[in-house]
């Protein structure tokens, strides 16, 4: 179990592939096929290239805000090719490429930051929550699905995330003790990206990193480099037995960098060095496994062309999301309660009174 | 109350398996008013049992039980202590249906006792019915007897929305009232006219209905005819029934504990004035605890609201 | 107004060496928002600090600091994430003085950008003011203009009471207007009749002053003389300002963004009442957000409250 | 540094006498003279007097409810003899003893218990806050107090409390984990009495000890044995130590018991068997530091007629709070705000008009 091999009290780092590639673990270097590890390289590149296509729509005016994922690629993918289809993924809101894993399409993605309620209304993915934007509070969420799959004796794991800088608020705690408390089948994962907005990690804990604050409850945590392919992956197929046994919850802290900005709006120029953002470009989890595969002599064919078609898609997605039907003013009143109270139907009739009086003026 | 309310979760636990009830001492202690005495022991511990004391983790891992096929009736332990669970009330469990356009439901009852006049300590006898009425996408349910509580709670765990279910703990053991042992509901949304009358509406809930009774006597001595209507529900608010009466009666004093201002006391006198300005025939009243804490119980006798008092403001506004 | 509160906080930081101030991202990047752009470089990162992600310990750390000794002024990031702190706000920094009668006071300022209207995601948009307001013990702040931003600020920072302090992010930036450089100060507690009328009183505050204006200027084209009240603070509020104009014009529009039920609209309604209502001439009409969820940018014209809405209810409300 | 050699990852608990009052550990015991040690033990007497009195005037009615500290007497009695006039005492609701050592009297405290405000108006006490009932909030006071001394460089060290119960709430990890960046001068004590209420601990946490979540702050964390005054005298000199060089916070849980009720109105045997209520009572802090005392030849004398002096004490000081001045209108309104505004000016008002008409309706 890498969950006794690498304690975080003594700050250990669980990791397969080092920067330039080189498999420097071969004991627990995880045995898949070319084809896994190149469909793998190539979700990643996918999410990359639709990341950056977010980000310049963004930028067009096009799209209100976007939360960039650039640089935590590693942790998504391996995450999506570990959790199943009947498992649970409770997101915060910086998990594009593991929502799209999942079977959220990047329409409903897009549609959200357009301004729209129903980019949350995912209509292929199994049991995935909508991001969640008041910090912490997810991790509770997925507690209580822990609770809930397992009272229903149900072969189901629940995958929520977190940041960094959400580990600070009371209810990541009260999460994870009350999972402890209940041995529920939970997946617990921080990206520790390194920043919070501006405020960096140290300035967030004096833990000597995060995993460790699993030590508190009870549980296993361990830090795995999260801009490793590999270890990420191992981290989760262990972590998925671990709970599918009964064992309880677990805590991974998958330890990367945010290479974009906080969000679309956010300027990191104000709080971090170009240095600094230098020195960890050579951790990049494409460019890492992709020298890993040139080293075993994977080939990825045409990539040019295979981004363009990403591209393509991306685009084809975004189009789809711009054109989506209209808003009605029953989309504000509709979802509120499962039935409509009377108390709505008359606010929404007198609105509607108050259009067509606006229509005869004109 | 103690007594119809366990026998409605009694009910709800025999025939529904996704019923989960949980919170500080429910299991084993039964709760500290003994409403969940012994459900532990007949439908076992991992239906009914305690947790770590945090509101918000209560609250929050209830929603996730929500919204993966159970139906969970958590206890915060006293009105005071529900505010570590205002975030995850407002921010996700009223939200949550919403946000995903139905997607996800979250058929939760949130219950606690509230109020005051029971020489309690500090943060034991708020009623923060307005807090929550406030909040879009939750129901807010307070019974005021025990037939009422056990017919609306039985609704409140099959209702697929939110509720909040206030349990007025002063009359928990005070009010002794034949429940039929079976099964029945009260619907959610319709208030309740406990009397008819002529000159006075009073509006009220809770606990507060008692003490508008005894008031009521005195005013009907007074020659006074007052029509009473219990809310039942705050939040949606049955307009129909409130405008009815106060179109009969012209007249209106409304009888809370809570703080007046910002209250469900403003709420209703908003009601009365957008939909029966032109019957009013005298100025709307609130009868409520002040804009302060609620004190200590040496003064709890200032601020409670008692039936010398509501006669008070019913027989100014009669004559007004 | 970015400006403005700045101002007021360099003013008071370097008069003052109890105040500090800290809050998510406040210190090394000043803000999300701007708002404490360039006060670390100049106090130091003793006195203006960024914390880690956690409101209640936000609020709650700065009450601590407040009973002993400091002026704390903290921010929460958005209205959507004040409510993690709710707790602390209305369990121990309102009460602290009252609790322990006078021997403690909580001199604090809670600041956070509060409204919609600006296209942002889910929980940017809300307008909490009603929550706030029924709270008794804090006192709650909503400026409408740079001007009034900074000397309502000096006065919240000076006030020996908590004060929470609502900023209007939608016009953040967008009034311009001068604002002297020297310290000055707005008494919190009284209204601003912002311009005087014959026919409606409108009673608004923060960022929909703005929207009422013009909805005055169309009301008065249309003949409608329109006397137009910024509350400034909704607690204490200014009842005497209110109720003078309801008396003289005896119709009363409120427009506020929340959700309408038990909010700051249905108060000043039970005020008119109490105290106004033998001059009513229309019932007073509350201009508000339905009670839903405030909708995301797409539906966000729906839900906001424009001039022609606010113009179409005060015609109403004038020929009624 | 006893923080060091007692490592709460191994559960290691630091105790200085045995249940029979004997010295285990010669060299870290404290060296005190025998007047001192008598008045603590006489402390702790006082205060077991104090606290039975209050269960009995709670019993006749004369007292609304009443926590009782029966058995916690040892944690207060020797934290009392270290916190200085200055340093601050920040309770949650279980420390009596602790109060009175700080300067609170008997009188208001019992006052509070009989319902009236000014019982947490404490005219003697120096930097005590009230007591604390919503669970763990007043661990962020402590926090912010902690930063507020180090900001006005005081020599003030602050002192929060807490149950193990208490542990479970958000609160109590944001505390510490602000305290910890921030480097505050703050003690924290988890009197670690078995229960919340009905819950045992077990049921509150799945961690090997409560000391141990000291790791998730990085900062150091103690089990100390709470029924051992020598123990806690220790761990208190060595914490306030600690803190007044400027070495940031350190977490105490003080194991302990709660021998009687959770507050007057509990029945402990519902949820806990005697068997398990007598093997603790071999642990009794009183009972074990007189037979360290005897095995010294410290000799208590008139131990019968002091414990009578004692319960004239609590008497003469319980009828003055029960004779205290008439609660009056004024006490509800006056103290909401440093001023009264008008809205309570007017509701005031109008109570006194109906006061005045049920005056004349008599
Ligand atoms: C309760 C709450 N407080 C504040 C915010 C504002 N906010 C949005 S993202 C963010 C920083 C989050 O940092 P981290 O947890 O490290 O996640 P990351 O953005 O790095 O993925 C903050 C403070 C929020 N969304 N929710
Ligand atoms: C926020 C909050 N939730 C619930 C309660 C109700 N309550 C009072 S005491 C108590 C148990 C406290 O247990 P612990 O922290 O171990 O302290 P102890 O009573 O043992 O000293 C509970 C749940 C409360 N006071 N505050
Ligand atoms: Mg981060
Ligand atoms: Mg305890």
């Amino acid at each position: 179990m890498i969950f006794n091999d690498f304690n975080p009290l003594e700050d250990k780092t669980f990791r397969i592939i080092d920067n330039e590639g080189k498999v420097i673990d071969k004991a627990r270097m995880p045995e898949l096929d070319q084809e896994t590890i190149l469909n793998a390289y190539k979700s990643m590149l996918f999410a990359r290239t639709a990341d950056q296509m977010a980000v310049s729509y963004q930028r067009q005016g096009r799209m209100y805000t976007y939360p960039p994922i650039l640089g935590q690629e590693a942790i998504q993918v391996a995450a999506g090719m570990i959790i199943r289809e009947q498992d649970w993924l409770v997101p915060a809101f910086r998990e594009m490429a593991l929502m799209l894993a999942k079977g959220v399409s990047l329409k409903e993605i897009f549609l959200y930051y357009l301004g729209n309620e129903e980019g949350s209304n995912f209509a292929k993915a199994n049991h995935v929550l909508p991001i969640c934007v008041p910090i912490g509070s997810q991790y509770l969420h997925a507690t209580g699905i822990g609770y809930s799959v397992k009272y229903q004796q149900k072969d189901e794991v629940v995958f929520p995330f977190i940041g960094d800088g959400g580990t600070s608020e009371g209810d990541f705690s009260e999460a994870l003790n009350f999972a402890a408390v209940w041995e529920a089948p939970v997946v617990f994962t921080i990206q520790n990206n390194q920043y919070a907005i501006s405020v960096p990690v140290k300035s967030q804990t004096r833990s000597i990193n995060l995993a460790v604050k699993a030590v508190g409850f009870g549980m296993p945590g361990i830090k795995v480099d999260g801009n490793d392919f590999f270890a990420m992956y191992v981290a989760y197929k262990e972590a998925l037995e671990h709970a599918r046994a009964g064992k309880g919850p677990v805590l991974i802290e998958a330890y990367t960098y945010r290479k974009g900005a906080h969000t679309t709006s956010d300027d990191p120029s104000k709080y971090r060095t170009r240095e600094e953002e230098k020195s960890w470009e050579k951790t990049d989890p494409l460019a890492r496994l992709k020298k890993y595969m040139d080293s075993q002599g994977i080939v990825l064919e045409n990539e040019e062309e295979l981004i363009q078609s990403y591209k393509e898609e991306v685009d084809k997605q975004f189009l789809e999301a711009e054109n989506f039907r209209p808003y009605d003013l029953e989309d504000v009143f509709n979802y509120m309660y499962v039935e409509m109270p009377d108390d709505l139907k008359r606010q929404k009739a007198n609105y509607e009174q108050y259009l067509s009086w606006k229509e005869k003026r004109k | 109350m103690v007594q119809a309310i366990n026998n409605a979760f009694d009910i709800k636990l025999a025939e529904d398996k996704t019923v989960v009830m949980f919170g500080e001492d429910v299991g084993v202690e039964g709760g500290v008013f003994r409403v969940t005495e012994g459900l532990q022991k007949k439908y076992g511990v991992q239906r009914v049992f305690d947790t770590p004391i945090a509101e918000s983790a209560i609250v929050g891992t209830g929603l996730g039980m929500a919204m993966s096929g159970l139906r969970p009736v958590v206890e915060l332990q006293f009105d005071g202590f529900t505010y570590p669970a205002f975030n995850q009330i407002i921010s996700n469990v009223s939200r949550m249906h919403n946000r995903t356009r139905g997607r996800f439901k979250a058929p939760m009852v949130i219950r606690f006792p509230y109020g005051g006049a029971i020489n309690a300590i500090e943060h034991h006898s708020e009623s923060p019915e307005a807090l929550y009425a406030h909040i879009p996408g939750i129901k807010v349910v307070v019974p005021s007897t025990p037939y009422d509580a056990k017919g609306l709670m039985i609704s409140a765990i099959e209702t697929d929305d939110p509720v909040i279910f206030m349990e007025p703990k002063r009359i928990y053991r005070a009010i002794k009232q034949e429940v039929p042992e079976e099964k029945f509901s009260i619907p959610i949304g319709k208030a309740k006219v406990l009397k008819e009358g002529t000159d006075v509406t009073v509006i009220a809930f809770g606990a507060l209905i008692r003490e508008c009774q005894k008031a009521i006597v005195m005013a009907e001595e007074a020659g006074i005819s007052v029509e009473l209507i219990d809310l039942r529900t705050i939040y949606p608010i049955d307009r129909e029934t409130i405008v009815n009466s106060i179109k009969k009666t012209g007249r209106v004093v409304i009888v809370a504990e809570a703080s007046e201002s910002f209250s469900v006391g403003s709420e209703l006198m908003a009601i009365a004035n957008e939909e029966a300005f032109l019957s009013l025939e005298a100025p709307p009243k609130r009868v409520m605890g002040f804009d302060t804490i609620v004190p200590l119980a040496q003064g709890e006798p200032y601020y409670m609201v008692f039936p010398d008092r509501i006669f008070y403001e019913i027989e100014k506004t009669a004559k007004y």
